[in-house]
């Protein structure tokens, strides 16, 4: 089982932990989802994939090569800037992304409790089994 | 001055550490040891001052007896000295101390004999985790303070960032008492308290944005650091608070930060969660002795943060009025005492007028309450915020000459 | 022996960092399987607190406070509101039914193996990045500059779901006859 | 340009409708009928000034001579400007080449009219005055302008000057290849083009227009569609300024066609009399007989040479394009000249210029008198180097008929503006004479001259016809003493008409005989056309003079008309006075024959008649100055050629025009002189003898001749045979097209209509049993399969996950099962397994 070796200037863990934590995660996360009636259950599911998710792009941003693009395409920085600095590193790509799920995480989360309440309001429960209403 | 890197002497292997677990480290290992020792006092203080000044404002006596003179007298060791307050020399300086300064000291001490209630019917265990939570999140917020120049358990380069994001975590923990007190006036009191709290986040976040963007960093020190001058004077006094900077323009967003922080720690005029017209005493309702004294140390708490905040954030943090060459030559423990004291006395002008404002303002209702957050505070927040963008970049315009790209301007 | 395992025991760092991994997989797993939706949220929070420190370990600063302010401060507050809206305040206890748990396990199982087997039988191309530098700088560069555009979506998603929240849980006026 | 009641004295025992706002009934004619006299009021005050004794007020008319002395004044500093070629305003010289170097001059000169006749028509009414003064500033803006540029020519005084400015209008089929510029196939330019000819014209057009909307403002003052008037007279001018204006046969098309429209709204201005209706109608049709012919020219030359523009279809000429079609190149020209027998109203089809009398005069004056009719005209002279010497032949006979035969008619007309209308049909056939003669620059120079007296005949015969009420010449007589400014002006106008010597009128048409006779000298087919012209001239003294005595000398012969007769307003006074003038004066200082040269074109060298044939210096000389006048043209196609532009703006270069046949001309010039001022002295005599002394009595000589009289006054039947030959066998035509269209071409339509039915039934059953089955055959089938495949769809979410993620892990685990099986589910040796670094 070859694992990757911690350097020097590495994190304490090598990538395989986290990647692992970040599984571990998941599938709890999809277990959740598949063995919960309580919607607000299956949206505490529905966080934990998310937060598995992001692990493992925070993880990959740490550890593994970045690609050598740099920067929107055709557009041309002046001489001796260096894009670094202007478009941001190149290995940030996964923090920006794991930035970007969080951010949707908060608003899936905001639309998921208005349609919870909808459910409630409607059913009186929030047993998802109990919503079929596109069953075929 | 740091404590990281005093931390780091005493440890050695913590060099090898990631900044960040020695962040933590600090944090939930010094919170109780060394925080306590320094916030306990100061929220004691905070209930002193907020005691005297109700029994004033209610043309009553506050705390007066148990003082100093007190402490001596009631150990028999002591007492001889207390009687020397009889005594003409120090009879005049006795009845100078004020009476009354160590009845929080008093209190705790009661609080801590207090028997320990619980309800049968609550969540024992979201009963009992509930005050640490909201503790730990209160207290947390203080690693990050400049209390002098320089001077921070731990300089954060994300410092108001962590500020914010610890405060957050204030809002479980109130709904973890609301709940496991089973009592439907503490649920509603921590329901409300939590929306109110989540609702100001807003305004108050964009407020601290708008210091954050014209310092151009988190770092709390740092944006001390960028208010010693203003105005083109290098060392401006308090002329270079961002509070006088611009025009005088940054005095809304110090106003929405206060509104706001003030609703935050659930003050006096937005104490809804607690008011007890409605709600006996909301979220904290069944909470009794040491675990309500927890409550209100992080009541107290964050009394002074909301103050050491707007001090940071908008009046200079350590930074004394007068411009800093005054008293540059003097040794560095008194100018580290100055900057403490200048820390100090400006959060607790804060304090004092937060406890004004508690004992001269009516409640708010609820929906007031809403309406002032996303209608009032939060559209003046942001429009001052693009406001201020606008003026930063025009500055920053007329700074840079034009043949210089712009972008070149990124990474300075 | 360490070294194969990819952390070296003998550091102290590594055993707050197993603690920390420790304690979000132990709370997710309670997420998972607990009986009662309150201490499932309740783990929740845990759970991203031990992601929150795991960010910390790969040196994401800014993802961490962000984690707290928005996880913690935000969904979680959402979650428990969710909880709490949707039941009555007798029960207390709330019960967390699971439908078919052995098929969920199955599955949810089998999944964990095979994410298992792919990160491990992987040969990542790991690259030394040198000493940790703050974040916060280049994300916010990234944000205005190479992702301006998906951050501006995500801002108008972000202000199109606050607005679609706030119409789906308003109530419904009632008709007149 | 006010002018207010003091042009007329407050009328004595005037009665209810003075201050009325309302006009009076109107007549046929428009005029007011149910007054006892005209309307001279201010319009703005809308009232009826004047009185049954109203005479020449020498106070108001001192007024309006002064303000008619400032107006010349005016008129002559822009014109001296222009001649001066700079202007210093205020210490900024501005240099008045840029009249001609830029296209803007020239194109506000064309617009002004434009969005005048645009504020006309839709606010024209609420504006005060009834907007009358926007349509008169615009042209008289637009006078000013060409006066300057008129100075300007005088100024460069070169006969060969020319600009163009032009754009690329339409450009098709453009191919680009790549390292090689684009290439357009198919391209129409569109542009101006200044010359001295267009100079001229623009003068003649603009001063007309000007005098005439001025007149205007007096004639047509009860006129409750005054403002329309004014529109229509704006729509007039432009259209007649983007003819004159434009540099391709493709606009000049378009504005030709415009102009007919124009004309068509004129003409039946009052539309409520059928006369008038029946008139616009006559002359709309007549001229698009010719315009059918000048479309087929037009065609015909962009076919072969494949420009529109003028020096692009002259060019193409002289390089050959027709060289192995020189029939067709008559051809083409005599299609051309078709546009122009309609126009200006030439033998066949002048029918319609005589009925478009019953417009208002003044539209008589601009449009039949000056302008429109030499639209014609113009066209010849532009397009004269593509006339072979056979088309041009043709011309000169058409030209030489129409001559002799409208001053025949005009002999025993009685209406006063007939008269005039057979006189211009007859000056226009003297110019169409002269061009098909070759004297191209005195048939041209007769076009200048001939628009001043002419339009001062028939301003002077609308200043009588307002003054008496009738255009009935029997029922006038003895009117100088009434009116003695129109009567001086008319006068003045006859003369030059009759081509007593030292008027305009002479020059000109001295000019025409003698290249005539010159011409006939070497070209035996013009010898009767010679005929005609000094006969027609002789009738021409005849009966202008005629008029003259019947109108203004002699008694009264209603003495009620003759009571109520008076001077007109100065508003229509001084338009005549201008015009008298520039009878006399329009052809002084010799610089026309100067300026106008031949056509700068080698074709019209190479094809020119014979009388040229010896003169081989001039062909070689007109080759060289056409290749000089194509390059000028592709200089100012690039504007950026500072070498031509710095050439150009001197003033000092003068290039005028020597004809080289000058000395061979002189004999004929001199006997044509003295036949043409014996036959005209005789024509005068014999008029004077005939009305003014009675000696001869008209009416015994029309008893004598009964069968000529009746001809003559029948019009020699042209209308008649019209009818009778072409529009009674069109309408036959058109009935048995319309029997055709009934009956055949019906009956195929619905025969294929009842198949198409037939055809649509079996179609429909196929359509029923086969495609509708298959259709339906296939939904039946999708809905099994759906209500089979819908069982998966249960409506629970997680359902939908667990398939999924079951999914994914076959997806994951199959593909690796796949790809690895060997390391999977065979057991790997143990060395494999590397120890860690």
């Amino acid at each position: 089982m070859p694992l990757a070796v911690a350097a020097n200037n590495m994190p304490v863990a090598s990538l395989e932990w986290f990647l692992l934590v970040g599984a571990f995660l998941f599938a709890c996360g999809i277990f959740t989802i598949l063995t919960r009636k309580n919607a607000v259950s299956v949206l505490m599911g529905v966080e934990l994939v998310l937060n598995a998710a992001n692990v493992n792009l925070v993880a990959f941003s740490r550890f593994v090569k970045a690609p050598a693009t740099l920067g929107p395409a055709g557009i041309e920085l002046p001489k001796g800037v260096d894009p670094h600095l202007v478009y941001g590193a190149p290995w940030i790509g996964g923090n920006v992304f794991a930035a970007f799920v969080i951010i949707l995480a908060a608003a899936e989360a905001a639309v998921a409790l208005g349609i919870i309440l909808g459910i409630y309001r409607n059913l009186g429960d929030v047993d998802v089994d109990q919503v079929t209403g596109m069953k075929g | 001055m740091q404590l990281i890197q005093f931390a780091h002497g005493l440890l050695p292997f913590l060099a090898k550490w990631p900044d960040w677990v020695v962040y933590l480290a600090v944090v939930f290992l010094f919170a109780f040891a060394i925080l306590n020792t320094l916030v306990a006092p100061l929220t004691g203080i905070s209930t002193y001052i907020e005691r005297r000044l109700a029994g004033r404002a209610q043309y009553r006596w506050g705390p007066n007896r148990v003082g100093i003179r007190s402490l001596l007298a009631a150990m028999p060791i002591t007492r001889p000295i207390s009687k020397l307050a009889d005594v003409q020399p120090f009879k005049f300086i006795g009845s100078k101390i004020p009476g009354g300064l160590l009845q929080f000291a008093a209190d705790g001490l009661k609080l801590f004999t207090k028997e320990d209630i619980i309800p049968a019917q609550a969540d024992k265990m979201l009963f009992r985790l509930s005050p640490y939570v909201v503790m730990a999140g209160s207290f947390a917020a203080f690693a990050v303070f400049p209390v002098s120049f320089w001077c921070s358990a731990i300089n954060l380069n994300i410092g108001i960032f962590y500020v914010l994001g610890m405060s957050s975590v204030v809002v479980p923990g109130i709904l973890m008492a609301g709940w496991g007190s089973a009592n439907k006036w503490a649920l509603f009191g921590g329901m409300r308290s939590a929306s109110q709290i989540v609702s100001y986040e807003i305004p108050v976040a964009i407020a601290l944005m708008t210091v954050v963007m014209l310092a151009g960093t988190m770092n709390m020190n740092e944006i001390v650091a960028t208010q010693r001058s203003g105005y083109g004077i290098e060392k401006a006094g308090f002329l270079g608070w961002y509070l006088f900077r611009y025009g005088g323009l940054m005095i809304v967003p110090f106003v929405i930060y206060f509104i706001g922080g003030c609703a935050e720690v659930n003050r006096t005029p937005f104490d809804l969660p607690e008011g007890e017209s409605e709600l006996v005493s909301g979220y904290h309702t069944e909470y009794s002795g040491f675990r309500w004294s927890f409550f209100f140390m992080a009541e107290y708490s964050n009394m002074f943060a909301v103050g050491a905040i707007a001090t940071t954030m908008f009046l200079g943090g350590p930074l004394p009025p007068y411009p800093v060459q005054f008293t540059e030559s003097l040794p560095m423990l008194i100018r580290f005492g100055e900057g403490f004291f200048w820390f100090f006395a400006k959060s607790y002008f804060f304090v004092l007028v937060m406890i004004h404002m508690r004992w001269t303002l009516p409640r708010y209702r609820i929906d007031q309450l809403m309406q002032l957050c996303w209608k009032v505070l939060m559209p003046i927040a942001l429009v001052w915020f693009v406001l201020m963008c606008g003026i930063k970049m025009a500055r920053m315009e007329m700074a840079a000459p034009a043949e210089a790209p712009v972008v070149a301007e990124v990474h300075k | 022996m360490m070294a194969a395992l990819g952390i070296s025991l003998r550091d102290p760092a590594a055993w707050v960092f197993l603690a920390f991994a420790a304690m979000t997989v132990a709370s997710a797993l309670l997420v998972a399987v607990s009986r009662n939706i309150i201490y499932s949220a309740y783990s929740l929070l845990l759970t991203f607190f031990g992601v929150a420190g795991l960010y910390a370990f790969l040196d994401a600063d800014f993802l961490a406070a962000a984690q707290l302010l928005v996880y913690v401060g935000g969904i979680l507050v959402l979650i428990l509101f969710g909880v709490m809206l949707t039941h009555k305040i007798r029960d207390i206890n709330l019960s967390n039914e699971t439908t078919n748990p052995i098929v969920g396990a199955v599955i949810a199982g089998l999944l964990f193996l095979v994410l298992a087997y792919v990160s491990m039988r992987t040969d990542w191309q790991v690259v030394d990045r040198g000493p940790a530098t703050p974040t916060t700088q280049e994300i916010g560069r990234a944000f205005v500059g190479k992702y301006l555009l998906p951050f501006e979506a995500s801002s108008i998603l972000l202000l199109g779901a606050l607005i679609g929240a706030a119409y789906l849980s308003r109530h419904e006026r009632k008709k007149e006859a | 340009m006010a002018h207010g009641h003091d042009d007329h004295g407050h009328g004595s025992g005037h009665d209810a409708g003075h201050g009325s706002a309302a006009p009076g009934g109107h007549d046929d004619h428009g005029h007011g009928g149910g007054h006892d006299d005209h309307a001279h009021g201010a319009a703005a005050a809308g009232g009826h000034g004047g009185g049954h004794e109203t005479h020449f007020q020498p106070a108001g008319m001192s007024r309006g001579l002064a303000v008619l002395v400032l107006a010349l004044g005016v008129a002559g500093g822009f014109f001296s400007l222009g001649v001066t070629g700079h202007f210093d305003f205020g210490g900024r010289v501005i240099d008045l080449n840029d009249l001609f170097d830029t296209p803007w001059p020239a194109l506000t000169v064309l617009c002004l009219p434009l969005v005048a006749a645009f504020v006309q028509i839709f606010v024209g009414r609420k504006l005060p005055r009834r907007g009358d003064w926007v349509s008169t500033g615009a042209v008289m803006v637009g006078l000013a302008i060409s006066l300057m540029m008129f100075g300007r020519m005088i100024g460069i005084y070169d006969w060969q000057f020319q600009r163009i400015h032009e754009i690329e209008w339409i450009g098709l089929f453009t191919r680009s290849a790549p390292g090689q510029p684009d290439v357009t196939s198919f391209r129409i330019p569109m542009g101006i083009l200044i010359d001295n000819i267009t100079v001229i014209m623009l003068v003649v057009v603009t001063l007309i227009s000007t005098l005439v909307h001025i007149f205007s403002m007096g004639y047509m003052v009860d006129e409750p569609r005054y403002s329309r008037f004014y529109a229509f007279l704006s729509i007039f001018t432009f259209s007649m300024l983007g003819l004159i204006l434009c540099h391709n046969v493709f606009a000049l098309y378009m504005f030709w066609e415009l102009v007919g429209l124009s004309s068509y709204l004129l003409i039946g201005f009052w539309f409520e009399k059928k006369s008038a209706a029946d008139a616009q109608k006559k002359a709309f049709l007549a001229n698009r007989v010719g315009d059918i012919g000048m479309f087929l020219g037009i065609v015909t030359f962009f076919y072969f040479t494949g420009q529109i523009t003028y020096a692009g279809i002259f060019k193409g000429v002289a390089e050959g394009a027709f060289s192995n079609h020189m029939g067709l190149l008559t051809i083409a020209g005599c299609l051309l000249f078709c546009g122009a027998i309609g126009k200006s109203a030439q033998f066949p089809l002048h029918v319609w210029l005589p009925d478009a009398m019953e417009g208002p005069t003044p539209v008589s004056a601009l449009i039949h008198a000056a302008t429109m009719v030499a639209a014609g005209v113009y066209l010849v002279t532009r397009m004269f180097p593509v006339f072979t010497p056979d088309a041009l032949i043709v011309v000169a006979w058409f030209g030489g008929i129409t001559a002799i035969f409208a001053a025949t008619i005009a002999l025993c007309a009685n209406d006063i503006k007939k008269v005039l209308a057979y006189s211009t049909v007859s000056q226009l056939g003297y110019m169409i004479m002269g061009l098909g003669a070759s004297a191209y620059t005195n048939g041209f120079f007769h076009l200048w001259t001939h628009a001043f007296f002419k339009a001062c005949l028939f301003l002077g015969s609308g200043s009588v016809i307002h003054a008496v009420h009738t255009q009935d010449m029997r029922e006038m007589g003895g009117l100088w003493k009434k009116m003695p400014i129109t009567f001086g002006a008319m006068l003045l106008s006859t003369f030059a008409i009759a081509g007593v010597p030292g008027t305009s009128g002479f020059t000109s048409k001295d000019g025409i005989l003698g290249d005539l006779l010159f011409a006939a000298h070497h070209h035996a087919a013009l010898w009767p056309i010679v005929v005609f012209a000094f006969v027609g001239a002789g009738l021409t003294a005849f009966y202008m003079f005629r008029l003259i005595f019947m109108t203004f000398t002699g008694k009264p012969k209603v003495q009620e008309k003759f009571d109520h007769a008076h001077e007109s307003p100065w508003v229509m006074a001084a338009p005549l006075v201008i015009l008298g003038a520039l009878a006399i004066l329009s052809d002084k200082g010799g610089w026309f024959q100067e300026l106008v040269g031949p056509p700068p074109s080698a074709a019209s060298a190479a094809i020119r008649m014979d009388l040229i044939a010896h003169g081989q210096p001039v062909v070689e000389e007109a080759k060289e100055s056409a290749h000089e006048g194509g390059e000028h043209e592709s200089a100012e196609a690039h504007p950026s050629n500072e070498a031509a532009s710095a050439e150009t703006s001197t003033s000092a270069r003068r290039h005028p025009y020597e004809d080289p046949l000058e000395h061979e001309k002189h004999p004929a010039h001199t006997t044509a002189m003295i036949i043409s001022i014996f036959v005209a002295g005789s024509g005068i005599f014999l008029s004077w003898l005939t009305y003014q002394k009675k000696v001869i009595s008209a009416p015994k000589i029309a008893a004598a001749l009964p069968g000529v009289h009746n001809l003559l006054l029948n019009k020699y039947y042209v209308d008649e045979f019209i009818t009778y030959f072409l529009v009674q066998p069109f309408l036959a035509l058109a009935y048995g097209c319309a029997r055709f269209d009934l009956k055949v071409i019906d009956f195929t339509v619905n025969a294929w209509g009842y198949f198409t039915v037939l055809c649509s039934r079996v179609a429909g059953l196929f359509d029923q049993k086969v495609v509708d089955g298959t259709v339906n055959g296939t939904a039946d089938v999708v809905q099994s399969a759906g209500t089979a495949l819908s069982r998966f769809q249960t409506g629970r979410i997680k359902t939908y996950l667990a398939w999924s993620v079951a999914g994914a892990l076959l997806l994951v685990g199959g593909f690796h099962l796949v790809t690895n099986w060997k390391h999977v589910f065979v057991r790997r040796p143990a060395a494999v397994v590397e120890p860690a670094k």
